[in-house]
C-alpha cells in the first residue's frame, strides 16, 4: 500500500521548517494529507504542501523527535508514502481569509493557489513567533494573495498571535469563508470570530495517527476520526465538542491537555 | 424479516454482530458511533493495567480488499483512566463488552475486577495478541495457562468471561476446551495471525514491530476452521471473528457453530455502515433460506448428513 | 539481468522457483511440462507407500485470486508406480526433488529410501499437510517427532532432506529447529492453513473432507512471518512458499530469508506461465535495487537497522 | 466460486441417461464442461448439453454410483455448478460429420445446433448398445441434421460399432471437419479414418477430474490437462500421445488400461 519515493528537492524554508519534494503520481486535493514513513524511524501524517501534478510535498516543522530528524533529510532520501487520505478545503468561495500559525501555512498554501486559480481574492494572516519563522510569506505574496503577518516577537508584521490581525480583518472586509490552521487555541478564537461576523469557517485539525483508515480510534475527536472525515472541519461542528482546542489524545489514547 | 436478536454468554443481543476490540474502541464517542451505526453490541480496546503508547508507526499494512496486517502494540489509556470512555458508551445506552489483556493470572482478575465496576455487561480476555511479548497469544497459546487464567478471572467477577482464541496455536479448540474448563461463559475466535510485510525497496519489513497480525478476508476460512473444530469440542457458546464482510460470511460463522460474531477490518474498507448494511444482509439471507431466526443457523452445517 | 542461479540444501538450481508439491506433479509430462515453462526445480505430488484416490470431490474452492481452499486427501500412484513418471521427469534434464508422506518415522525412511533410488537430487517430507488424518501436521506439528523423521530419513539416504513445515503450529520456527537436530539440509515453508468454507445454501461444508488448507495470496503475509522467525532460529537454509504471485513476492521471501521459494497456486490461477514471468519479474526487480545475484537478497531484511 | 442451481427440468432421455436443466447465466460454449456438485454424493465434469441462454442442462449416463444417482434426481433439487471451463467445438466448418457414441451426444448437440445456426450442414453418426440407448436422436433430427444410426444390437439402423457408418460417410460426402465424442477406442478409430481422409478432426475426451483449474494434475493427459487446454483436442494432437485410446489415470493418478 506505501509507495517509496526518493525525495528530489529539499528547500529550508525557516529555520525549523523544510519542504521536501518527490514524484508521487496519486491525484491530491488541498488539505488531504499523506503518511510518510521514514525508514527506521516513525510514520506521521504529513499535509501536502504541493498537491499539484506528479511532484508533491510535505512541509515539516521540528516539533519532536522524528519531525526534527526529518529536517536533516536529504535529496535521495527515500520515504514510504500512502495516501493522500481526507477531506479538503472547498476552493469555491470567491472571498477567503485565510489564517495560518506555525505549519498551519502549509496545510492552507495549496488551497489558497487553487482558490486563487478558480478566480477567488485570497487575504493571508500569517503569524509566526519571529520573522525568520514565518512560513510560505513569499509564496502566498507570488501567488497573488494579500498577506498581513504577525510575529510574537513583533520582528515583522503586528506584535501578538495572529488572532490580532483577524478581528480587524473580519470586521473592514467581506469574506466568504474562513480556513484556519495552527494551534488548537488559535483556531477556537478565529472561529468565534467568524461566527460572531456570521462567515462560514472551516479549520483543519491535528490528532494523533496510526491507521489513516478510520479504523483504529488513535484520531477520536468526538463522534469524528479526523483521518476520515478530517482533517478539515467545519469550525461550527468544532466547537461543539468540548475538547476542540482543550485536548486530545496520546499515543496511550489517554485524553491530555493541548 | 428475520429475528436477529441472539443471546450469547447470558448476555442478550439486539443482533449478533459485536464491533471487534481494536477498532474504533479506545474513545467512548466511538463506542457510541458504532453503537448507533447498529452494532449489536461493542467491545472495548484491549486494556492493560497502565498506560501503553503501543508501537511506533508503521503499525498497518493494508492489502487491497482481502486483508490487513497490523502490529499497534496495544496501545491504551490503561484501566484507570479508561472507565470514562466506557461511561459515556454505556450513557448511549450501549451493549458494552470490557476487553482486558494481562501477563499472568492475578493480573487479568485485577484487571477484570476493575472492568467489571464500569458497568459492562461481559468480559473479553485477550489471549490472543500475536504480537505483544508477554501478552496475548504468548500466554494463550498454552491450555494450561489459558485455564488458569480462565478460572481466576471467574473467580473474581460476576459477569460471563469470554476467552478469545489464537489461531496461531496446534490445538485452537483445545485451548477452547482449556478456557471452558476453566469457567468461561463463551469463547471467541479468531484474533489476528502472526504474519509479516516486507518492502523490497527499503530492504526491512513494514512494520516497526516487524511482525504483526493478519486480519480481514483472507482469514476469513481460516476463523471458520477454528470455530468448526472448536464447535465440535466444547458446549459452551462460540463469537466468530475474522474477515466478515458480509451477510453470508456472518451465516457461514454461524453455521459453523457461532452464536453471535465480531466485525473489525471491514470498518476500515467501508466505514462504519458496514454494521448496518451486514446486518440488513444477514436478514434477508436468513429469511430466503427460511430461518425463523439468526439463532436457528447456529451449528446447522455441523447437521448435515454426509 | 541479476544472476538467478542458486544453490539450496546442496543442490544447484538455475533459478530458486520451485515447483510446489501437489500441482501438476503427479504425472511426469507434467514435471517436464513445469520444467520447461521455467522452473528452476519441481517437487513431485507426496508420494506415499500405497495409492490412495485422495478425498471424494468437492476438493476444491477458489476465491477470486486471493486464495483456494483444497482437501485433495494426498491422492497419489504410491510409491511402486510413481518412479516410472520421475523417469520421464529426468528424462528431459528436469531438476527434480520427491516429496514423500508417511506416517512414522520408519515409513517416512522407506520411502525416502525407495524415492532416493529414482534418481532425485532430494527429498522433501511433507511433514504438514493440514488435511490428512495420521500424516501432515498431525506428526509434523510435534518437534520430537519432526526431529525423529528427519533423523530416520537421512540416516536412510545418501541425499539432502527437506523438512516441510508446517503454520499450523504454536511454533514454526521450533519445528524447524527441530527439522535442524535432525540433520535436515533445509527447510520449506509453509503448507497451506487449515482452513474452511460452508456453503449457507446447502448448509453444509463445501469440501467433502470438510477441513482443508488455505493457499494463495492470502496466506503469503503468513508465510513471511514463518520464514522470518525459521531465519531467527536456524542456520540451515530455507524455502519460502505460500501466495507467491509475482517477483516482488519472491524476494520479500528471499529478504525475509529464503534461498528458493515453491509456487503453487498461482499456477491455477495464471498457467504455468507463470514460474516465466515471476523469473523475468524477480531478475528485473534484482537489477534494479542494485542485487548481482538473487542470493545476495536472502536474509536482506534483516539486517535493517532499526 | 460454486452456484446453487435448482433443477426445473428432467428428462429421462433414455433408460440410462436422465438431462437436467437448472437456471445458471455464464454464457458457455458448445464443448465446454461444469462441475456439478451432488451435495452429499461427488462433484462431477459434465459437459453442457444445453448450452445456449441462461436454462443451461446437461445430461448424464448411468456408469457408476454418482451417475447413478443423478439418475434419480428430481426438479427442486439443488447442485452446485462452477465453470464453464475447458475449450470448445469451433462451430465454423461448413460440412461437419459428427460422430456420437454413447453419451457422446450430450457433449456434441449443443454443438450441432450452433453450427446449424450458422448455415452448416451437419451429419451426424449415432450409436448405442441398442435403440433405445440412442440419445438426442430426436433432437438431432430435429435441428436438421442428417442422422445415421448404429446399434450393437442391430435393433435400429445398421448393427455394430458407430465406426461402420463412419468410414462410408467420409467416403461418399465431402466434410470440412469431424468432431467425435464416445468411447477412446472409438474416437482413436474415427480419427485415424478421418486422417485416412485428410478431414481436419476434434475429439472431446474424459479423464478424472478434480480442481478443474489446471493445478491437481488428475486429468493429465501428456502434455497437456484436459480441463485447461481440453476437452476438445485435435485428434492430430491426440494421436501422438501413447496413452490415446489406451489408458488414463485413476483417481490415485495411476495408469489404467481404458
Ligand atoms: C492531518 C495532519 C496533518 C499534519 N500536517 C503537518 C504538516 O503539514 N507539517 C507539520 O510539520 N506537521 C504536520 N502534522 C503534525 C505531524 O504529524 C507531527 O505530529 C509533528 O511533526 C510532530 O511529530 P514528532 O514525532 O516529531 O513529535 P513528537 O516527538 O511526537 O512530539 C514532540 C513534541 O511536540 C508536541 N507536538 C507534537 N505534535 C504537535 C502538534 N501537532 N501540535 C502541538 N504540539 C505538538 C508533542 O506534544 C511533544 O511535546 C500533521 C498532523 C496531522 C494529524
Ligand atoms: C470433461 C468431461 C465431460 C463429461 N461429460 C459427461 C456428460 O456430458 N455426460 C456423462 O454422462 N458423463 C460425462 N462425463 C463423465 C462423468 O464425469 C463421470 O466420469 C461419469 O458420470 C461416471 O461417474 P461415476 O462417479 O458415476 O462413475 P464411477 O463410479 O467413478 O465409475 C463407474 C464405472 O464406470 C466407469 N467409468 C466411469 N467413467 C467412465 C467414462 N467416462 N468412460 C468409461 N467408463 C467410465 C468406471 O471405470 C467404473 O467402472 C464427463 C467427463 C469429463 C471429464
Ligand atoms: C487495528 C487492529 C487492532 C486490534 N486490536 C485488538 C485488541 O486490542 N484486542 C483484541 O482482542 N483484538 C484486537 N484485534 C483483533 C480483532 O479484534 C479481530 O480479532 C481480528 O482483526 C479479526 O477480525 P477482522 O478480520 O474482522 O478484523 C485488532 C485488530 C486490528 C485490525
Ligand atoms: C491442490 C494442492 C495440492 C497440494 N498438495 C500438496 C502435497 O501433496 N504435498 C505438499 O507438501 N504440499 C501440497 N500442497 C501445498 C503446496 O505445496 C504449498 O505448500 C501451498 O499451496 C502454499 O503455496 P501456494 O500458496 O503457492 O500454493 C498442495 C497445495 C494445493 C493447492
Ligand atoms: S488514524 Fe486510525 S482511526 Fe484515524
Ligand atoms: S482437474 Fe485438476 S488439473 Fe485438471
Amino acid at each position: 500500500m506505501r509507495t517509496i519515493v526518493t525525495v528530489q528537492e529539499r528547500v529550508a524554508e525557516t529555520p525549523s521548517t523544510v519542504t521536501l519534494r518527490f514524484p508521487y503520481a496519486p491525484a491530491a486535493a488541498p488539505g488531504q494529507f499523506v503518511m510518510v514513513w521514514i525508514p527506521g524511524d516513525d510514520e506521521l501524517p504529513m499535509s501536502l504542501s504541493y498537491t499539484e501534478g506528479a511532484s508533491k510535498g510535505i512541509t515539516v516543522k521540528a516539533m519532536g523527535g522524528t519531525s526534527r530528524n526529518v529536517q536533516r533529510i536529504e535529496t535521495g532520501t527515500r520515504l514510504g508514502i500512502r495516501g493522500p487520505y481526507g477531506n479538503q478545503f472547498d476552493p469555491s468561495p470567491k472571498r477567503i481569509l485565510i489564517v495560518a500559525g506555525g505549519s498551519g501555512a502549509a496545510v492552507l498554501a495549496p488551497g489558497a493557489e487553487r482558490a486563487i486559480a478558480g478566480g477567488a481574492k485570497v487575504t493571508v494572516a500569517l503569524g509566526a513567533t519571529t520573522e525568520a519563522e514565518l512560513l510560505f510569506r513569499e509564496r502566498f505574496a507570488t501567488m497573488g494573495a494579500a498577506v498581513e503577518v504577525t510575529t510574537d516577537d513583533g520582528s515583522a508584521g503586528a506584535r501578538g498571535y495572529v488572532t490580532v490581525v483577524v478581528e480587524p480583518l473580519l470586521a473592514t472586509h467581506a469574506f466568504d469563508a474562513v480556513w484556519s490552521c495552527g494551534p488548537e487555541i488559535m483556531m477556537r478564537k478565529v472561529a468565534l470570530l467568524a461566527r460572531a461576523r456570521g462567515v462560514a469557517s472551516y479549520g483543519s485539525v491535528e490528532r494523533q495517527m496510526k491507521c489513516a483508515l478510520g479504523m483504529c480510534d488513535a484520531c477520536a475527536l468526538g463522534p469524528f476520526h479526523v483521518c476520515v472525515e478530517g482533517p478539515v472541519f467545519s469550525t461550527e461542528k468544532l466547537l461543539e465538542l468540548p475538547e476542540f482546542g482543550a485536548f486530545k489524545r496520546d499515543p496511550a489514547g489517554r485524553r491530555v491537555r493541548l | 424479516m428475520a429475528e436477529l436478536s441472539v443471546r450469547c454468554a447470558g448476555i442478550a443481543l439486539r443482533n449478533p454482530l459485536l464491533l471487534a476490540s481494536g477498532i474504533w474502541g479506545e474513545s467512548g464517542e466511538s463506542l457510541v458511533g458504532a453503537w448507533k451505526a447498529g452494532a449489536g453490541g461493542v467491545i472495548t480496546k484491549s486494556i492493560g493495567s497502565f498506560p501503553r503508547p503501543g508501537y511506533p508507526n508503521p503499525t498497518i499494512e493494508s492489502y487491497d480488499r482481502w486483508g490487513m496486517l497490523n502490529a499497534m502494540g496495544l496501545p491504551n489509556p490503561g484501566i484507570e483512566e479508561y472507565p470514562q470512555e466506557i461511561a459515556i458508551a454505556l450513557g448511549a445506552g450501549a451493549t458494552v463488552i470490557g476487553s482486558v489483556f494481562g501477563g499472568d493470572a492475578a493480573e487479568f482478575a485485577n484487571l477484570a475486577a476493575a472492568m467489571a465496576k464500569t458497568g459492562v455487561c461481559a468480559i473479553e480476555l485477550n489471549l490472543s495478541c500475536p504480537h505483544a511479548q508477554g501478552y496475548g497469544s504468548e500466554i494463550g497459546s498454552d491450555p494450561t495457562q489459558v485455564e488458569e487464567i480462565v478460572r481466576a478471572v471467574t473467580r473474581a467477577v460476576p459477569l460471563p468471561v469470554i476467552a478469545k482464541i489464537t489461531p496461531n496455536a496446534t490445538d485452537p479448540a483445545g485451548l477452547a476446551a482449556a478456557a471452558e474448563r476453566g469457567g468461561a461463559a463463551a469463547v471467541s475466535a479468531i484474533n489476528t495471525l502472526r504474519a509479516l510485510a516486507i518492502d523490497v525497496e527499503l530492504r526491512r519489513p513494514v512494520l516497526s514491530h516487524r511482525l504483526g497480525g493478519l486480519s480481514g478476508p483472507a482469514i476469513k476460512p481460516i476463523g471458520l476452521a477454528c470455530v468448526w473444530q472448536i464447535r465440535e469440542r466444547v458446549r459452551i457458546p462460540i463469537i466468530g471473528v475474522g474477515g466478515i464482510a458480509s451477510g453470508r460470511d456472518v451465516l457461514e460463522y454461524l453455521m459453523a457453530g457461532a452464536s453471535a460474531v465480531e466485525i473489525g477490518t471491514q470498518v476500515a474498507f467501508e466505514g462504519i455502515g458496514a454494521f448496518g448494511r451486514i446486518g440488513r444482509e444477514l436478514s434477508e439471507l436468513l429469511e430466503s433460506l427460511g430461518f425463523a431466526r439468526a439463532s436457528d443457523a447456529t451449528g446447522a452445517a455441523h447437521s448435515a448428513t454426509s
